[in-house]
């Protein structure tokens, strides 16, 4: 639409509502690095639309200056979808839960991913109900007690991944909130692809799953027990950058870092990134994050329109007077 | 084409006749109903039609459940209802007269296809015997039984078609027999066939055949006693078109697209009986209308008011249990107010009850169907080619208010069709639609004084940002606010702007006899059979007048007083009393609910009786 | 523990007090006021509170929107509300002050932890100055400014404890002064400290200390003027507990359960303010009830229903926008009459709205809140303890009449708390429900000839295979039927059924003045606040009585001859007028409605006035 | 419940109820051949529930002479979920549609199998919503006409099988309705899996989409198109039983008979299922039926009556004295 690239800073994104999230809770630092990857996109303003459901998390819209919808719970990505039918050149992105994406909402997710509705779907997984006071969600782990479970969790979870992948996604990704500088480059790319684009970020809830990832996060071990998918490079993680991953013909094992398996997201067949998003069920191989796939097809709102021009070139603009002209007609004098 | 020069059958000039075509499912009776109907439309008849078919798509041939009917009813004269009993019965197999001979007038002429009553055949019916042998059957109507399976047989000789293929063009000997017998023409027919099966030359020859098969056996064996003739009906002037209630509606939003210069987009899940207005729109994708097949109601109606978010009029379209699984949405529609318009076309129920046959009993959930106070205007179609209007209307309504509506229609206007009178195009209202523009300090809940409207602020605009959503909002600034008394203004102020949207309607009009104490109070599909009974009631009385809703909620400021006039207020209703309660409530008047609950419309006489025992028991 | 003997300051004897706790998020006033509740009920005092916090699970420290309230009101009478203006304000930081001092009666008392009301504190509340320098303050107040911080400081000083964790302990000093003004024993809360930080010896010793100092330093510093003291209260006689309206409910489902003989699944998916109940019914796994926390409201109660025609009591519960999404199945419980009850802890809308405060806006969605002919009772509880009752007389008409069954309550009475009377098992309603058994012809619809209840027949029992579902049910024999007169004859008999109930209800209570010309007709909630407004009305008039409604639909048979007796019907409610709407429709008497929408109950001289200026209107 | 194993004739399974569907109808193989699997089971048939949403292939309940309920539209695994809490002796059976199961229903369908609820579902994939007559469904391939897409379908389908991998379904397998000696092994296999099983079912629908298998099952091409999947045996297929599927460490190939790899449905990781499931994508390689994925892991029912079980154990069996008599309480007199 314009076509000078607008510059801002961070600051242009910051709304004037307070924002209401617990201190500590790992929501600030994505909506710290949202708003600075906003700055950064070159998109005018005007044309960003956050769209969310119901959560801590869904409040995101109130605090980012552009326009934005906090909806009914689990129903973004469906009114997302109607927004870029709507408008296709908007930039349409979504801030969900795993309460309010995986739980409720799910089946829009689902479809969403299957038509490849082109827009940004962060993922605040917490693996729990925040806003409802901490019960267990669909990514809790079993066995977990929560006001819900009091002897325990008995529902196996989600893979949130595995489930996009398996529902035709054509971009999925897994960042986490404190490490900044990979999620600003994981949305960056997330909001480059053009079509659906999930990013699962692992967010710490402060108040009622504190430390849900610290095995895969804590400062200490992070380089260990992660492998960042980077594309066009080697499958390499460890302090030391020694250690790679390998595909084999029924698996996948852990080699010598110059063994390692180049790492192409953009595979058409999205086996190897099923294979990636299983990674944390043997708790030997690190959590992969990154990018899993990235791979275009076409976009619902871009076919969507361009059939309609298709079919207007063919039959000519519609107006009131065609319409009314049009069919089996008679005259009565 | 009339009446061939040697045919020596007298001709009976009649103002009406209904008739009712009635076969297996596959016996292609909704096909040759529309086509009677279309060529009585081209000759100029008033006309109603009425399918009635069931849920199940192909049922077993020769089943009780697997008729299907299609009734007609044409007049030299303006009429609203597809007729209470037929005159003319076809019946193309056993189980087809048995559900519906008890439906055919006294005296009226019972076309039966022998072809089709076998041993088999008849079991299928639960028939003990063959019915055509009952000589009472003779005496009670006036029979004519063909063999159109042999006709068929014999006039598709030598187009090396099975057995089976042929058959199925035995429906067409029936509609030529009967475009003989009331001397219509073949022609329209005929290019219809030719368009269908242009890539299929043998089927098409195959019906071009059997219909003029049909047309020359009625000419040749004298089949019919009189020919009839129903002149053209003395229609107010202008073009029309026949149309049944749904193609209405889509051409109605259609139009309202352009009178308000939005584009629309229609976000559905098919369902039955509303599944037509969602394949009717996808063909206008040339008039800035797109359709959206979502993955079930919530997402339609939810994708619709993101699209309404995002500055195109947002339409979803469904039937009952349909509309149930958007009532959550349709809250948050009335806390961001944006417009949004919700097409219900309703059904029997409850629950998934009976899907093809009509109702009018979600006019409560309509009203009533949301939590908390979440008001939002009802808007009712009153015959099929009125769905064309009161779509309009209901945009009209939504884009003005900045409000979700509400437009109800049923199975019966849905899959009914009428002539409809092409309106000119300066005679419709425009509402053109002016988004909000960029302004010093934008406030997206501050209102306008008229219509308590908020501005449409729409992403893209630039300065116009701002955020909506679900949670209570200030006055004015639209921030989330938790403030109690902010909260009781807001839901007042919600409620006032449903409220004035009456001070937009005309005033309501009485129509029957000036000397009535008794008023009929109607609203939606009733309408039709409401006008019927009190053109009968003009001889033998009562004296009624009659009112009709078009904007069913908020009620008409002037109801009150103009309800108040009369001693009676009788309302009949496709339910258990609906719109009888919403008079009583807000108006403490006892209004007196007609009801009828069998998934079909009330008949003219039917209703007249109806109200005549109503007025002796008060 | 009472007043220590050397203790100098007076004591007075009231009747009543309301005290209220403010404070920040993060204050724990939540617990404070839990821990006072539980005390004062232990000692025998009537009481009910009333907890008023953000929707924010923490707030940011200090800010306006981040106060959390608690109000307790204890009595040594007989009570039904939680106060309307607290006679003393517990102010943790400014935030707490500003939102609260003007509910303060006039000259109550106001402690103030001034600790926190440093420059930063008070920006952050939008004070321009110093409240408590402004001399206005003490002379419409008692106040007791307390520095909290430094005593808590000093008080857990050598613990090696940071400050932050230390001053976590704050809220117990004030619970300790009040404890001391009020004369109420330490042990109590003791032992729940001891047992809530069993593992973590470090916090258990901070908050015994701080307890311990609050109790000194109003001792020590002879903070308060007098020391109050409110007898117990002289309650009916029996066994008494103090529960949460929520808590009474899990409980009163519990009983059911057990009451019925059946095993009960309660699937829910968890919202505000219901969760509660979910929360409260997962710790009964050892009563025969299992908990499933479904995926939405739809899993949940379409999971309840397949629960029940397993042969469970099949048991759902929500608020508002949950209840909107399972309105479908709702039309399918009807359809196949099977017992559902569902929960409605109603919340402030439309939509998401103020998700933590309270409205009774739901009962017109309850009553009409179905797309088609779909009737179902509606039950409501009228307090917290109600609950537990409500619940029972759900389930028996639930599993008596084969129907699903809505029960009402609300965030205030799902989150206040007041003394529950245990009753004797003897005293609770049994029901015990036999399942169908084997016979010879089986027939899904044939009803009972007094409730019209259908058989329920289990899976699992031999001879009973049988289909049901959501199309329409030929009588008798339950299978799919499309025939006209069969539907209407199945839309009577269901609504038959569930207005027989009525027929179970006991004769309505008229309570109040004889000699009233005003009936104050109430549902749900409200009991309480005009029970109060008919005691205060006893001086000064007017003359009031007061009906009110546990069964709220079917409306009872005697209500119209009830109401008939007075002059004036009034109707306090929570909304804009709902179950004045059904008591104009269904007996076309003049019921005004008393409304207010503002998250929050009538208070009772509240009320009165209200109810004054309706009268003075009239 | 009962010992000895009941005998049944398949028409012990026939209820009294006309069928309803039109002549040539697929449903009509799978109804006999399901009504044939139940004789044989030796469940006793009181025990065996059937649920059902809305559709064509819904009415299947009022066919046979179990227990039935025909519910509403996408919910009926919702429905059989609370139908096996409340009593995990049953034996729960849900047949669904392409569009009831994977467009209104996919979240139920998704949370079932996540949780291993112990149940069969059947789903009737004709491609096709049938009972509305005729609109494209989640499983429609693009470009088809229909009466909501006159210019064709623009939406991209569902593999309803990867999706239910990625869901983390247990069991998986594809049948096809004609093939009724195979669909009968399947639904036999699906039932004796203990957890939740899914089979798709590829369903001829006359009316609205006749032949839309027909590349796969054609009487003519079938064996050169089709590879069975059996536990045990080689990924073997042709007429000549001559070729054989391979996997490669980044994909699939085929190979001689003799080279063929050997087919584990138990294996843990669903990785090579997803892979097969994407087989009809590239159309060179042969669509994959059978079984795909059989792997145990706890049954929601079993653990929540277990759960329930030991807590019962831990605290006593509660009465409703026991419920009167807890709680803090004080008397007054
Ligand atoms: C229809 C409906 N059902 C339930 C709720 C209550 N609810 C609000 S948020 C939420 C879950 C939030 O979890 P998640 O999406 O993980 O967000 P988080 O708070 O953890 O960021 C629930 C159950 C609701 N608002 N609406
Ligand atoms: C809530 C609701 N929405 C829509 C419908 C209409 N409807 C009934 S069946 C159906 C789709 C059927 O497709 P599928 O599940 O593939 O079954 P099939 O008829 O092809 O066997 C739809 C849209 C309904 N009954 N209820
Ligand atoms: S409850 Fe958890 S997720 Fe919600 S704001 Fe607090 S820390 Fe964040
Ligand atoms: S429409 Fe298709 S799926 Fe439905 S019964 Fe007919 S052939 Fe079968
Ligand atoms: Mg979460
Ligand atoms: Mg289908």
């Amino acid at each position: 639409m314009t076509t000078a690239a607008p510059q801002y800073k961070k600051k242009d994104f910051v709304s004037d509502q307070e924002v209401r999230w617990c201190p500590g809770c790992g929501d600030y630092a994505i909506l710290n690095g949202v708003q600075q990857v906003f700055a950064e996109l070159g998109v005018p303003k005007e044309n960003l639309v956050v769209v969310s459901g119901i959560g801590c998390s869904s409040r995101f819209p109130y605090y980012v200056d552009t326009f934005g919808f906090h909806t009914i719970h689990g129903r973004a990505p469906a009114v997302a979808t109607g927004v870029k039918l709507a408008n296709p050149e908007l930039d349409v992105w979504v801030v969900t839960g795993d309460g309010d994406a995986l739980s409720i909402g799910g089946n829009h997710l689902i479809h969403a991913a299957r038509r490849n509705v082109d827009m940004v779907v962060l993922l605040f997984n917490n693996r729990i109900y925040g806003l409802t006071k901490g019960q267990y969600s669909p990514t809790t782990p079993p066995g977990k007690v929560t006001p819900s479970s009091p002897f325990g969790s008995v529902d196996a979870p989600f893979h949130p991944l595995t489930l996009a992948l398996g529902a035709g996604a054509g971009f999925v990704a897994r960042t986490v909130d404190t490490q900044i500088k990979h999620l600003r480059e994981v949305v960056r790319a997330a909001h480059d692809h053009p079509g659906f684009a999930l990013v699962e970020i692992l967010q710490n809830c402060v108040i009622f799953n504190d430390g849900a990832f610290a095995d895969y996060t804590g400062k200490e071990i992070r380089d260990d027990r992660q492998v960042d998918l980077r594309p066009g490079q080697p499958l390499v993680f460890g302090k030391e950058h020694d250690k790679g991953l390998r595909f084999t013909p029924h698996s996948i094992e852990v080699v010598a870092a110059d063994e390692a398996d180049v790492w192409d997201p953009a595979d058409p067949n999205a086996t190897k990134a099923f294979r990636l998003a299983l990674c944390d069920e043997p708790h030997e191989l690190p959590l992969p994050i990154g990018v899993f796939r990235a791979v275009e097809r076409p976009c619902l709102a871009r076919e969507v329109h361009e059939q309609a021009r298709r079919v207007t070139e063919q039959l000519g603009a519609g107006t009131l007077q065609s319409l009314l002209d049009s069919g089996d007609r008679w005259e009565v004098a | 084409m009339t009446k061939p020069q040697n045919d020596p059958t007298p001709v009976q000039e009649v103002d009406e006749v209904v008739i009712r075509f009635a076969g297996d499912s596959g016996d292609g009776m909704q096909l040759t109903g529309k086509q009677f109907t279309d060529t009585t439309a081209l000759f100029g008849n008033d006309l109603a039609t009425y399918p009635d078919y069931p849920a199940e798509i192909r049922a077993p041939a020769g089943t009780l459940f697997g008729v299907s009917g299609f009734q007609v009813r044409l007049s030299n004269r303006d009429i609203h209802t597809p007729g209470d009993r037929p005159d003319v019965l076809v019946a193309m197999n056993p189980a087809a007269l048995k559900t519906n001979l008890a439906d055919l007038k006294e005296g009226g002429l019972l076309i039966v296809n022998t072809g089709n009553f076998t041993p088999r055949e008849l079991e299928k019916a639960k028939y003990d015997s063959n019915p055509l042998e009952d000589p009472e059957l003779a005496e009670h109507y006036q029979v004519v039984p063909v063999d159109l399976n042999d006709i068929t047989l014999r006039a598709v000789e030598g187009l090396g078609l099975s057995n089976k293929e042929a058959l199925r063009s035995k429906n067409m000997v029936a509609l030529g027999m009967l475009y003989h017998a009331y001397g219509r023409p073949l022609d329209h027919t005929e290019e219809w066939l030719r368009g269908k099966f242009a890539k299929k030359p043998k089927v098409l020859e195959a019906n071009l055949r059997a219909l003029r098969a049909g047309w020359d056996v009625a000419a040749n064996q004298e089949l019919f006693k009189v020919h009839y003739r129903v002149a053209p009906a003395k229609l107010p002037p202008g073009t029309y078109r026949n149309l049944m209630g749904n193609q209405a509606l889509a051409m109605g939003l259609v139009a309202a697209r352009h009178l308000s210069g939005l584009e629309l987009l229609y976000a559905s899940y098919p369902i039955t009986p509303a599944s037509d207005v969602l394949h009717n729109l996808a063909r206008y994708k040339n008039h800035g209308v797109l359709t959206f097949q979502a993955e079930d109601e919530i997402a339609a109606v939810t994708a619709a008011l993101g699209a309404s978010y995002a500055g195109r009029l947002g339409v979803t379209g469904t039937s009952g249990p349909g509309l149930a699984l958007k009532t959550e949405a349709l809250g948050l529609a009335v806390m961001v107010e944006l417009p949004l318009l919700v097409v219900d076309v309703q059904r029997a129920g409850p629950s998934t009850g009976m899907p093809t046959k009509t109702e009018q009993s979600d006019l409560l959930f309509a009203v009533f169907g949301r939590n908390a106070e979440a008001p939002l205007p009802v808007v009712a179609a009153a015959s099929p080619s009125d769905c064309f209007h009161a779509a309009i209307e209901a945009a009209r309504i939504a884009v003005t208010y900045m409000t979700p509506v509400l437009l109800l229609s049923d199975a019966y206007l849905g899959n009914g069709a009428e002539p409809f009178r092409v309106p000119e195009a300066a005679e419709l209202p425009t509402f053109p639609v002016r988004h909000a523009q960029p302004s010093g300090d934008f406030q997206p809940y501050l209102r306008d004084p008229e219509t308590l409207a908020r501005p449409w602020a729409v992403p893209g605009t630039p300065g116009l940002e701002h955020r909506i959503g679900g949670l209570e909002k200030e006055d004015g600034s639209g921030n989330v606010s938790y403030d109690p008394v902010n909260h009781e203004k807001m839901v007042a102020l919600r409620e006032s702007k449903v409220r004035g949207i009456a001070r937009s309607y005309r005033p309501l009009e009485v129509e029957g006899d000036p000397d009535a104490d008794t008023v009929v109070l109607g609203w939606g599909s009733t309408w039709g059979a409401i006008k019927g009974a009190l053109k009968r009631a003009e001889d033998g009385g009562p004296k009624l007048a009659h009112v009709h809703l078009r904007n069913v909620w908020p009620l008409p400021d002037d109801l009150g007083e103009v309800l108040g006039r009369f001693r009676n207020v009788l309302v009949p209703e496709l339910n258990h009393g609906h719109l009888a309660r919403l008079v009583r409530s807000e108006l403490l008047i006892d209004a007196r609910p007609i009801t009828k609950v069998q998934g079909r419309p009330f008949g003219a006489e039917e209703l007249l009786d109806r109200i005549r025992t109503e007025l002796a028991a008060s």
